[in-house]
Parts: C-alpha cells; structure tokens; sequence
C-alpha cells in the first residue's frame, strides 16, 4: 500500500510538473529546459522554512510558492531578449546556475544537503494517505488553475502571444508582461511540487534537481501532447510509471523507455493525447460526430 | 506509411504489455538460492507456511543505471557473493537468506518507493543500502517508520544514521577518515603544507570537514583549498596553482574516476608532492586508469588486501572467481553488511528488535572483508581500525594501521 | 517544353491554385500575370517542387516531374530565378554560380561557362570574389539570373524579377531578359509588372484567385482593357 | 476635419538602407491611400506608426500625442489598429476568439485580465456584432487557419474592430481578393468611415486604392512623390513612371 | 603559476570542444535540430575505437617488438575505424529518425534525440559491450613527440590531439570550401529550398554532414578517451550540454563561430576554474558566461542578426 501511496505522490508531483510546464510551453510558447530549477527553489524554500525558521508546514507550501512566483519573473528575463533555440539554452543554463548555488552556498546546505525535513501529519493519521490526498488535492489546484487560465483573458492573451507576437501586440497585448505573467504562474506551480516534494523525501540534495530532470518534465509534456491539459497529466504520469513498470525487465529499462520515446516522437508526434493525435481522431470518432465544414466553398 | 506506423505501434504496445504483466512469481535477480527456492506449484500454501521454512528475504537497492553504476554493480555482486557463502554454508540457522534487489538508478525518489515496495510486496526482514548517500538518505526514513534495520554499507553522509534507532552503518564516517587522514599526513609523512581538494558532494565536504579539523590539532597549515565537480576530468588549471602554492601533500577527496584522472595529470604537469587520498580511490579500477601514474599514492581505507584474517582473503578470491575481476572497497562494504546483518539474525533472530539487540552486542567481529568490526557506538557508527594503503608495484599494500581510538572512534 | 495539366494547390485547407492548365512551347516567352495573391507564386513553387500539388500533372519536355525530388528537375534542365533573387548570401558571387552549375560535373565546364556569364554581365565581373549579401539588389538580381543560366536551362523559371527593384534596375533586368529570349532561351514569366513583362514575351495568362481567366498572345494582352483596369488602374 | 495622425519628418534606415526619407504625412477624417511601388517603404512607415519599429529620426503624433516611443500594444490601446499585409490570425484559434482577442484589447492592462472569463455573453454579444458586421458569423467556430485568404483578411480586419480604434491602418486589404471580394471590402470600408473612423490604406491594386480613398500619398522610393486626390495622382508624371514602370 | 601552461592546456581542451562541437553545428546549419544524440554518437566513437584498439593490439605485437609501437600503431588503426562506425552510426540516425521529424516543431525532434540518447548509455551500459565500469584506453601520445618550452610543456598525448583536430579540420576546411559537395552543404544550409532548386540533392548534402559531423565526434570520442585514458558509458553526459553551449555561443550553425567559442569557452573555463572554480562548478560557470552573452548579443558571438 504504502509503494503505491509514494509511487502516486511522485506521480502527482510529477503531474504538477507537467502541467506547469505546459503553461509555459503550451500556453505561452515558451520553451524551457529549466523547470527543474523552479522545482528546486521550492523544495528549498519550504525546507528551508520547516529547518532553519521552524515553521509549519502549509507556511512553507506557501512561501516556496510565493519565492519561486517571484524568481521566477526574474528568470523569465532573458524569454523577453532571446528566441527558441537561445532561450532552450538559457533555461537550461539557468538550471546548473541554481543548483550550482545551491550546491555552493553553506546557507542552503551546501552539498551536504537538507535534511530532517518533517513530513506533515494530518487529522492524527499516522500514515502518508493524507499526505497523499493533499497532493492530489494540490494537481486538481493545478489543473483547476491550468484550465481557468485557459479560460481567462490570460489564457487568451498567452494563447495569442505563443501564435503570434506581433499580431498579439497589435491587438494590445503586451508580449513581455504575458511571457512573465506565465514564468511566475509555471514557476508558482513547480514551486508548490517543490515543496511536497521536500516534506515527502525528508531531505534535499542539489543533484536531485540536475537538468536532466528539465528534460524528463520536457518529455512529460510533449509525449503526453503540448498545449492540451489530458496530455501532460497523461505523459507524466506514464513516463513516471514506466520505469516502474519495466522494473521487470530491469536490465533493459532505460533501453525500453527511451526507445519508445523515439518510437512516440516519430509516429505520434502530437503526443499520445494532442489534438491531432491517433487516439484523440480515434476516440473523436467513437464518440463525436463532426459535422463536416465545407471549406472548398468558403468564398 | 501508415501501415507501418500502426504496426510500429503494435510492436510497441506489445513490449509495453509484456513488460508491464506482472511476472508469476516476483523471481528476484539474484541466482543464489535458487536451489532452496522450490518450484511453487500453487501460492495458497505460502501462507500457512511457518516464516522460518521459507528463506528469509533481505531488501537491497543500489544504482545500476546511470553515471554510478558501476558502484552499484560491485555492491550488488559482492552482496550477493556473501549471501551464496551463506546459502552454501548453510544459511541461517537452517533458513537460506534471498537478496531481493532493485535500481534505484541513483535517484532518492526511486529510493523512496523502492524502500516502501521492499517492505510491502517482497516482505523483507532487514534491507541493506547498496547506494550513494542522496537515495540512502531517503530510503532511511521509510525502514525507520516500518520499524526495519536499514544498513547503510558505503554512503557516508554523516546524517544518515541520525534519523533513528534501526539506520546502521558499516563504512567508517567520513569524519573519521578526514581525521585518519590527517594524522596520516601529520604523523606517517611529517609534512607541514596542505592543499585541500574537495570533491564537491556529501562526500568530499565531509571528509574535508573531518580533514581540518583534526588538520589544526595536529599542527598542518592549509596553504591551498579549492573545489572540483563530480566527474571532473581536468584538473590541470588546479595542479597549475598548486604547484604555485607548493604544499608537501595534497589530500584530495574523490573517487577513483577522478582520482586516477587527478594523479595523472599531476604526473603529466610534474607536481612532486605526495597525493593522499581515501577509500574513494580503493578500487582496482583506480590501478588499472591510472597504470604507473598511481604508484606511491597513499589512501586511508577499510579494506586492508593484505590482512591475514580469513575472511578477507575469501572475499578477494571468490568476488575474482565468480565475476573475473578484482574487487573493491565499495564491494567490499556490500559483502560485509550482508555478512554483519546475517551474523545478527543467527544470534538474535529475525525480528527487528532482535537484529538491533545483536547488532548493539556486535564485539570484535572479525567474519568481515573490511574487520574486524570492534563495536557499534551509542549513535550505530561503526568502531574498527582504519587502514592505509599505498599503491606499489601496481597494486594496494598496508601502509599503516590507524587504531588510536581517539582518531578512529566516530 | 512544359505543359501544366488541372494542376490544384492547397495550403492547409486553402486552395491557392484552382485547376490550372497551360503549355510552354520550345524557344517561347511565355508570362503569367496577376495581381498579389492570385497565384502566381505558388504556381512557380509548384513548378520548381517547393509545393506539392494536391492534384493535377506537371509535364517537362514529355516526362512527368509532378513528383520529381527538387534537385533531380534541375538537372533535366529546368532554371529558376526564384523572387527577390535569393542568392546564397554568405557566399561569394564566384561560388553562386558555381551552385548554378552544381549539376554539371566537369570543373573545366563550369568555369568556361562562369566566364561567359562575367561577359554577359561585367557588373559581376568587377565583384567576383564578393560576398553576394554586399551586392545591391539589382546586382542581386542579375546574379541570380546569371547562375540561373550557368546550366544552360531549357527552361527558366523567372518569379517577380521587378519586386523591390528601382525603376532604372528593372529597365535593366527586363532588357537582360529580352536579350535572353532573343538568344532563344525558352522562359515562363511571372510577374506583376505587366507592361514590362508582355514586351519580352510572346503569350500571356492572366491568373486570377488561383484560376487563368485569360489566355492570349502578348500583343493582345497589351490592348486587354482588362489587364489594363487590374494594372493601370483603369 | 481634425488631424487624427500626423507622421513628422520620418526617416528610417536599416544598416545603410535608407527604407524612409524625411517622410511627413497627415490624416484628417478620410479614407487616406498609401500607395508605390514595392520597397517604396509604406510597410515600414505603417510599422513605424503601431509601434513594431522605431523611427531613427522624427515624430509620430496621434490625436496630440507623441507615440513614437511607445510600445506597439501601447499604441493599440490608445486606438490605434492595423491589419497586415501578410495576414496573421491566431490560427489555431476559432475566428470567434480572433475578435475575442481584439475586444480584450482594453483589459489586457487591468487586473480584470486574471478574473474574467473571455467567452462570456457580456463579451460574445459584441464579438458577434462584429462577426455580423463583417459577414463573418457563419465561420465563427472555424479555426482562423483553415479560412481562405480572403475570409483571413475579413477576419484580420474584424479583429482590429475589436479593439475599438480610432484609427485603422489598412496594409493591402484587397490582396488576394477576387474582383468582387474586392468590392464587398470596399463597401465595408467606407462603412467604417461612416462610423467616423479615420482610415489609411496601403494599396498595391490601383484601380482599388483609386475607388475608395479620397486622398492619396504616393511613396517611391522612400520618399513621397506625389500627393492629392485620385484624379490629381493618376495623372502625374513622376507617379505613372515610378509606379507603373513606363 | 603559469599562464602560458594554462593556455596551452586550453587549447587542448578547445580542440576537443571543436571535434565535438562542429558535428552539431553542421547538423544544426541544415536541420535546425538540437542534436543531443550527438553525444551519444561520441561516446559510442570512443568505445568502438577502444575496441578496435583492444582488438588489433595483439596482433601488432609478434611483428614488431616494441610493445610500444604494437600500442601506436593500434592506436592509428583504430582511430579511423571508430570515426568510420561513427559517422556511419550518425548518418543512420539521420535516416532513421530525424528525416521524420524534420519539419515537425523542433521540440519534437529534440524529446526524440533525448529518447535515443537515453537508449544509446543504457545499450553502452550493458556488460556486452562496454559495461558500467570506465575502461582505460591506453594508447598514450601515440608516437607524438613532447615538446618542452621554459615556459610551457605539452604532453605527447596533448600533441596528438592538437595534430589530429588540426588535421581534421584540414579535411573540415577543405571539403566544405574546396569540393562540390561541401558547396552544396554550405549553399543547403545557407537556403536548402534553393539549394534544391539549383539541383543539390539535399537529403545527400544531409546524410553527408551527418556522416562527417558524426565523424569528427567520433574522433572527438576516441581522443578524449585516450586524453584521460578512460572510456565509459555516460561520458557523453557532459558534451550532451557543453556542445550545446559552444554551439549556440558560436552563434547556432557557423563552423567559424564554433571554432571561436570553442576557444573563448575553453579559455574561460581554465581561468575561472583556477580563480573561482570554489564559487561554482566549472558548467555553471560556462552556463553563466553563456546566459551573460545572449543577453547583449542574443544571437552569439558570430551569429548573423
């Protein structure tokens, strides 16, 4: 009971992770490799609430949401100078300076890490599935906010910044403030994932947080299908399990997971579950009856 | 195109099913006991069994994926070499021992659930860390919580063992091989001048820790410090200024891969002081990476190679004759905390609070690779002499034994 | 030489072209005029194989090309000086026409025939070694015509060679062209510059939204008060 | 008639291109065509007046005020709109939600912008009157990316309607148009200036710019050759050779 | 402490960075696609020429005594066999994966190439080829000579790798400037639809620069692995991002400019591991220098704006 109850707090970390790097990505356009740095600034900062200020722990949740919101339209920054390709790398640097510092500097425990950080008990349960239910709690937050933003005039506006800068300043949208408007919520998000991923471990090293993990949250979202809200909870979730699920087959696993990320890459490249993907034609077409638009006699 | 894109897809759906069916019996992937582990011909009878007829499962996880592979790979063949001794010697008190063994890929989360699905599906008794301080640390917790002995054989982080009365560990502290190191270096090479290298984990902040502070008691002057990065492989803009510097001795922490990159090219740039470094190095791999460049490099470690105790010996010439290459330090761990943990279930049974009892007890245990183990302290570190060695003639050789228990005790 | 049968477009779900057909004959100037947007563009792509049509054939000198890879066209003798030139730009103008003749294998050849395009254009002669980004875009456009005629084409293809020229340029540029035409290098026109155009050419289409809506030898095309009120402004 | 827009004294170069010369235009309440050659420069003084380029020298004043150091969605808000020439709708949104972004044009400042709903019947009522205005409201659940080009231009015009502007830059509306698309895009022009917008258009199609506009600028080369009403423009010299190529 | 020494070391370690380093950029001139498997292909470069090498040794010895000239004359041998399996494993990634997800967004084709990467370690990995463990690769300088200056020393090893990337990028030069086919590549990347339209066949162009940038990754592999005298599964870990660096410092498909900051990363990287390698980590430090540059020339330091 227990693995299952920390395989589905990962999981729904995860989810978390995804969905906030959707907002970026499939919301705002913005591709980063660096989401893992907005990850760690969160498990940090709570822990670092819970050791050094002895606070509780929803002051922690908060606070690393609040820390990670801000630095995050810090880091935003270079979204607004550099383009594609550049900004990948950008955020991918940003990534190793974060854990560099956290790394480096005594203050955040250096390399020695974080340690003893309390896992929060509910209602007297002296087991992990409130915990558990206060994680799931936490990804329907995410996925209530990914999908009121979607609905918002926010939601509009990133939509239109991600298809067309230009034509969303000409219809008065600031580019800049959009970018970092969805820097602050995606880092938030990543922030908040941090923290109950701090409580749930009990200790931190930098390493956890290397760029590598930018790229499995990367890999989440475009396996699961940019820009939709099933595809990323779906890609994180399958690509967390399956290592888990190949664990039969251990010796061949991480040979399995990243062939069939290849094999996905090539024939569905919308992702499992974007909007042009097999299975969603499939599904569309078990379910749906689609009322054919004749195009040919638009004009 | 399409055709072959559906069919691809089949091809994959295919290997995801079968390798996500549960296999019929969860067959563990260690050979060992296979003679005892009857054909199960219906589950149902399992549970009647009385727990002693069955064998007596012990949890281990280490990192067989990724960049610390390796280490992973020499703890869990060396852990299951001792359990086969066991098995073959008769197992405990007539129950033969089974390893039951996942990859946690040297990640913590894997750790975490690797830790809680050894407690659950496999009902373990015990569980030995075959793994770097990170995934250590984080499994630690959950045996604590389960009320299970966790053996931690090689992660050194210092607070491992802080998390509770059932986290043992077998390697000695890392601040105690700091302080060996520096009395080494103060005593054994009558030097003055330090460089400190640092490699830039848990471990080489530890040690370097351990290494200053007993670096001030016995009158060292540190004349240069500086930091390098886990896979490190060029150390020349560092040698370059400590050659500047000009210390008599650098300590430098590490693990072989580096270390054996480090003294190579300190040879290369014509560095003349002495390198000393700690059981990071002690691995055949650091001889073999290295070649003439390692000769006359002193280590501190747990594995003495040329001890006469029997155990030892067995350890070096079956890990040769079962995986056809030397063993090291980190092996070496593995093996002992298999043979510690299998020592306290003979005396004090299989209960957790028999283990922990036993354990406490433990005096002068000499059936160990890495012995004789003297005691458990109140904070179940570990208390034994520590060794030093020195490459020469292309291999490891006592140096010196370290036993003052002013140094040696965590 | 060239012969376009039923040839439809999509862009997505658009329809740029409209069941286009029309012939080019051995050693004839042919041009298609049009407005921005009519097509005219994507009929060039479609000819060279950037685009590929949804339907419809596409004959050169009796062999079908509809699904031929872009470089293979080439090397059956098929040119193109594609709109605003688009000249290798970090290359010299010496390497641009050395591109030009990329099909053509025998160095000796090439440079022969690199020789004759300095002749016929001195202009790049003085600016051999330069590169092309730093010529004017006159000088642009003459080189892209000239490594055009590196393969000696039996066909060229000119997309809007006027765009973006000054006034005095495309004089220059359409004299080139005639000069060509007259040497007896078979060429498909199209351009938005009617006047210019129908003066080196010997027939004329009009495309209109993706469809030919005329068809007629040049000199009529010039009196067609139709191409008159889409061009003159009535 | 009030000045609505005045261009001062614009000049623009791109590394040594001079792409405008010391350009200066004025638009009252009309419908003013911007008219030349290719490379003449309208795009880029069009560019220059909704904020995507700065000038290198001179001013742009809107209603009194200078925005030429303003940001483009700056300049959208103070009511200015554009259309472009190569049309850029939010493709992969339905061409109800392209006006949607246009209506937003005025919340996207305000904190209103987190809160509300986009697709509310407070906000679909007057999206929908635009739709309808610009005869488009049979496509309104279409993607913007599958429309014909000539719907796209519609729609890139309906969008720009949506921000409520006082001024609409027009950049090749007819562009692709058949001859009697053309004509309904001309009678919904002159409809917008009957609302009391002012308009600038640029036009390639002649016979187009000369039936609609009231003034005309001509540019050539950067620099503005000719000015006046149709009539006057048609018959000038410089005009006819630097545009029509005689 | 010796600055001329520094320097020279540096440009060793530049000269690594290049090999590496210019794969990618010819891939990235043609395809704009972030080529993470690149490294994959050096790590594999590196563990076919220590076979090759393993694997001919012995049979250089019985004809030449010296067990030393048995160990160059191997080294020669399979210098050229691991960067021919090389270039021939890069040319078969082109045909097999990116030719289908070229054209889609790039971050398709990068998820993809994460996904082989991840699939070429973990294949390394397994005991039947090389294993978890590093292997030495002990061909030393390989015939080179050292050279001693009073001011600074390379070693034998250093020598060899400077002679061989000089030479390569000999080849590098002279194909891509002095050949037809090298005219097409630069004409391919500069505009492929034109390049096309002239008659370059572009999917040759491209299956070639796959096979020559995989190539020189190969040798890359090879020397890195003789450099540090250790060949192992995850040393394309570090590349699979430091490449990345150097190559959009260079400005994202110029092989001059990759050359450049291959130097420039190099340079800095030795100096500020020898001044502030305590502060941070030495990638940290290449990641800042990086951030720090795109933010006041956003397109690199020799890219076209």
């Amino acid at each position: 009971m227990d693995y299952f109850v920390s395989l589905a707090v990962f999981a729904g970390i995860w989810v978390v992770l995804a969905l906030s790097l959707n907002i970026l990505m499939g919301f705002a356009g913005q591709v980063s490799l660096g989401q893992a740095a907005f990850f760690a600034i969160g498990a940090y900062t709570s822990a670092l609430c819970a050791l050094k200020f002895d606070q509780p722990f929803f002051v922690g949740f908060f606070a690393a949401i609040l820390v990670t919101g801000f630095v995050g339209a810090f880091l935003g920054l270079p979204s607004l100078r550099v383009r594609h390709d550049f900004l990948v790398l950008a955020t991918m640097g940003v990534n190793f300076v974060v854990v560099a510092i956290f790394k480096y500097v005594d203050f955040f425990g250096g390399a020695l890490g974080l340690i003893d950080i309390p896992t929060p008990r509910f209602f007297g349960v002296n087991n992990d599935i409130p915990y558990l239910i206060l994680v799931w709690l936490y990804v329907g937050a995410a996925i209530l906010i990914s999908w009121y933003i979607s609905k918002t005039w926010t939601g509009l506006a990133l939509n239109a910044v991600r298809i067309n800068e230009e034509a969303a300043a000409a219809v008065g949208i600031s580019v800049p403030r959009f970018k970092i408007y969805a820097f602050i919520v995606s880092a938030a998000l990543a922030g908040g994932a941090g923290s109950l991923y701090a409580h749930y471990l009990k200790s931190l090293f930098p390493d956890n947080f290397n760029f590598i993990e930018s790229i499995v949250i990367l890999s989440m979202v475009v396996v699961g299908g940019v820009g939709t809200l099933r595809g990323p909870i779906i890609g994180a979730i399958i690509l967390r399990a399956l290592p888990e699920l190949l664990r039969e087959v251990h010796d061949y696993r991480f040979t399995l997971y990243g062939g069939l990320i290849v094999l996905m890459m090539l024939f569905q490249p919308m992702g499992l579950l974007g909007d042009d993907s097999t299975l969603m034609r499939g599904l569309r077409r078990l379910f749906v009856r689609k009322e054919k638009v004749d195009y040919e006699h638009a004009a | 195109m399409k055709k072959f894109a559906m069919l691809a897809w089949l091809v994959a759906l295919a290997v995801l099913v079968v390798s996500c069916a549960p296999a019929p019996t969860p067959v563990p992937p260690t050979k060992a006991p296979e003679p005892t582990k009857a054909p199960e011909p219906t589950k149902a009878p399992e549970a009647t069994k009385p727990p002693s007829a069955g064998p007596i499962k012990i949890g281990f996880f280490s990192p067989l994926t990724g960049p610390t592979a390796a280490d992973g790979q020499s703890a869990f063949n060396s852990a299951k070499l001792a359990v086969k001794l066991i098995n073959d010697a008769g197992g405990i008190n007539g129950a033969p021992l089974q390893l039951i063994n996942y990859d946690d890929a040297g990640k913590p989360d894997q750790a975490a659930s690797v830790a809680r699905k050894l407690i659950e599906s496999d009902k373990v008794v015990a569980a030995i860390s075959g793994a770097y301080s990170g995934p250590t640390r984080a499994a630690a917790p959950v045996f604590q919580q389960a009320g299970m002995v966790m053996l931690s054989a090689y992660a050194i982080h210092p607070e491992i063992t802080k998390v509770g009365d059932k986290i043992f560990r077998i390697g000695t502290l890392a601040d105690v091989q700091g302080k060996v190191g520096a009395e080494l270096v103060a005593k054994n090479l009558k030097a003055k001048k330090v460089a400190i290298l640092t490699i830039d984990n848990d471990y080489g902040v530890s040690l370097t820790a351990g290494f200053k502070a007993h670096a001030l008691k016995v009158g060292l002057e540190i004349i240069f410090e500086q930091k390098y990065s886990f896979g490190e492989k060029d150390f020349r803009p560092i040698i370059e200024k400590i050659k500047a510097a000009n210390p008599d001795v650098v300590y430098a922490t590490g693990y072989y891969a580096e270390a054996s990159t480090l003294v190579s090219q300190a040879k290369d740039a014509g560095l003349k002081a002495q390198i000393v470094g700690q059981e990071g190095y002690d691995s055949p791999q650091f001889i073999k990476l290295a070649g003439a460049n390692s000769e006359g490099v002193i280590i501190t470690t747990d594995l003495n190679r040329d001890s006469k105790e029997a155990m030892t010996q067995k350890f070096l010439t079956e890990y040769k004759k079962a995986y056809n290459e030397d063993a090291d330090m980190v092996g070496a761990s593995a093996f002992d905390a298999v043979q510690v943990l299998a020592y306290a279930m003979k005396t004090g049974g299989t209960t957790t609070d028999g283990i922990i009892k036993a354990l406490k007890g433990l005096k002068d245990f000499k059936d160990c690779a890495t012995g004789p183990f003297l005691r458990y302290t109140a904070d179940r570190e570990l208390v034994r002499p520590v060794s030093s060695q020195i490459v020469k003639g292309g291999a490891f050789h006592l140096y010196q034994e370290f036993t003052d228990p002013a140094v040696t005790t965590p | 030489m060239l012969q376009v049968e039923n040839l439809d477009v999509h862009y997505g779900h658009i329809q740029a072209l409209r069941d286009v057909s029309f012939a080019v004959n051995d050693n004839e100037g042919v041009a298609v005029l049009g407005a921005n947007g009519a097509g005219k563009s994507t009929l060039i792509k479609t000819l060279i194989g950037w685009n590929t049509p949804s339907r419809g054939r596409i004959l050169f000198d009796g062999k079908d090309i509809t699904r031929l890879p872009i470089w293979d066209r080439a090397a059956l003798g098929l040119a193109v000086v594609p709109e605003s030139g688009r000249v290798f730009r970090d290359l010299t103008v010496t390497q641009n026409l050395e591109l030009g003749a990329y099909t053509e294998k025998h160095r000796a050849t090439i440079q022969q025939r690199a020789r004759e395009m300095f002749d016929l254009f001195p202009v790049l002669n003085e600016r051999k070694h330069q590169i092309a980004k730093t010529l004017s875009g006159g000088e642009q456009q003459m080189l892209a015509i000239a490594r055009a005629l590196m393969t000696r084409p039996k066909l060229l293809l000119i997309d809007e060679v006027s765009m973006g020229l000054m006034p005095i340029l495309v004089k220059r540029v359409f004299e080139v062209i005639g000069q060509l035409r007259a040497s007896g290098v078979t060429i498909l026109l199209v351009e938005q510059n009617a006047y210019e155009a129908l003066q080196v050419v010997e027939r004329g289409y009009v495309l209109e939204n993706g469809k030919i809506v005329l068809n007629d030898t040049a000199s009529e095309l010039t009196q067609n008060p139709r191409v008159k009120a889409a061009y003159l402004g009535g | 008639m009030s000045t609505r827009l005045e261009a001062r004294n614009i000049t623009k170069r791109f590394g040594g291109l001079e792409a405008l010369r010391g350009v200066s235009v004025t638009a009252q309440d009309e419908i003013l065509g911007l008219i030349g050659p290719n490379g003449a420069g309208k795009t880029t003084l069009f560019n220059i007046i909704c904020g995507f380029l700065r000038p290198t020298s001179g001013a742009v004043i809107f209603e009194d005020r200078a925005i030429h150091t303003k940001r483009t969605h700056e300049i959208t808000q103070s009511g200015i709109a554009r259309t472009f020439q190569i049309v850029k709708p939010f493709s992969d949104l339905t061409v109800l939600d392209n006006v949607l972004a246009g209506l937003g044009c005025h919340i996207y400042a305000t904190p209103r912008v987190f809160a509300e709903q986009y697709s509310t019947r407070t906000t679909i009522e007057p999206a929908r009157e635009i739709l309808a205005f610009t005869d488009l409201t049979k496509w309104a659940d279409t993607l913007a990316g599958n429309l014909p080009i000539g719907l796209q231009r519609k729609l890139e015009i309906a969008r720009a309607l949506a921000t409520q502007p006082r001024l609409l830059l027009l950049d090749e509306p007819a562009a692709g148009l058949t001859s009697g698309e053309a004509d309904e895009l001309a009678v919904l022009v002159r409809k917008l200036r009957a609302q009391g917008k002012t308009i600038i258009v640029i036009e390639h199609n002649m016979a187009f710019a000369m039936n609609l506009c009231q003034r005309i600028v001509v540019l050539a080369q950067g620099e503005i050759i000719a000015q006046g009403t149709p009539a006057q423009v048609q018959t000038d010299e410089r005009v006819i050779n630097a545009y029509l190529g005689h | 402490m010796s600055i001329a020494q520094n320097l020279s070391n540096a440009m060793v370690l530049a000269s690594t960075y290049i090999l590496i380093a210019i794969g990618l950029t010819m891939v990235y001139g043609v395809l704009k696609v972030l080529h993470v498997a690149h490294a994959g292909v050096y790590a594999s470069g590196a563990f076919v020429g220590l076979g090759a090498f393993n694997f001919v040794r012995p049979f250089c010895t019985p004809t030449l005594e010296d067990a030393r000239l048995a160990s160059n004359l191997a080294f020669w041998i399979s210098l050229p066999i691991a960067m021919i399996v090389s270039g021939v494993m890069g040319a078969l990634i082109y045909l097999l994966i990116y030719r289908y997800t070229w054209g889609k967004s790039p971050t398709i084709s990068l998820v993809a190439s994460v996904g082989l990467f991840t699939l070429i370690q973990d294949l390394l990995q397994k005991p039947f080829l090389l294993g978890p463990r590093q292997q030495p690769y002990p061909a030393g300088g390989a015939g080179m000579p050292r050279i001693e200056t009073p001011w600074f020393m390379i070693t034998p090893t250093q020598v060899l790798i400077l002679f061989v990337t000089l030479i390569l990028l000999a080849i590098v030069y002279v194909i891509l400037n002095r050949t037809r086919i090298g005219l097409g590549w630069q004409a391919a990347s500069l505009d492929p639809e034109m390049a096309a339209a002239v008659g370059v066949n572009v999917t040759h162009v491209i299956v070639l620069n796959f096979f020559l940038g995989s190539m020189l990754a190969g040798a890359a592999g090879v020397l890195v692995g003789v450099y540090d005298n250790m060949v192992f599964s995850t040393m394309g870990d570090v590349p699979s991002y430091k490449a990345f660096v150097v190559v959009v410092l260079g400005g994202l498909g110029s092989v001059p400019g990759t050359i450049v900051a291959s130097i420039v990363l190099a340079v800095t990287e030795t100096f500020m591991v020898a001044f502030a390698g305590s502060l941070m980590p030495r990638d940290a430090i290449a990641f800042l220098v990086l951030i720090l540059l795109l933010m006041f020339r956003p397109r690199g330091l020799l890219g076209r704006a």
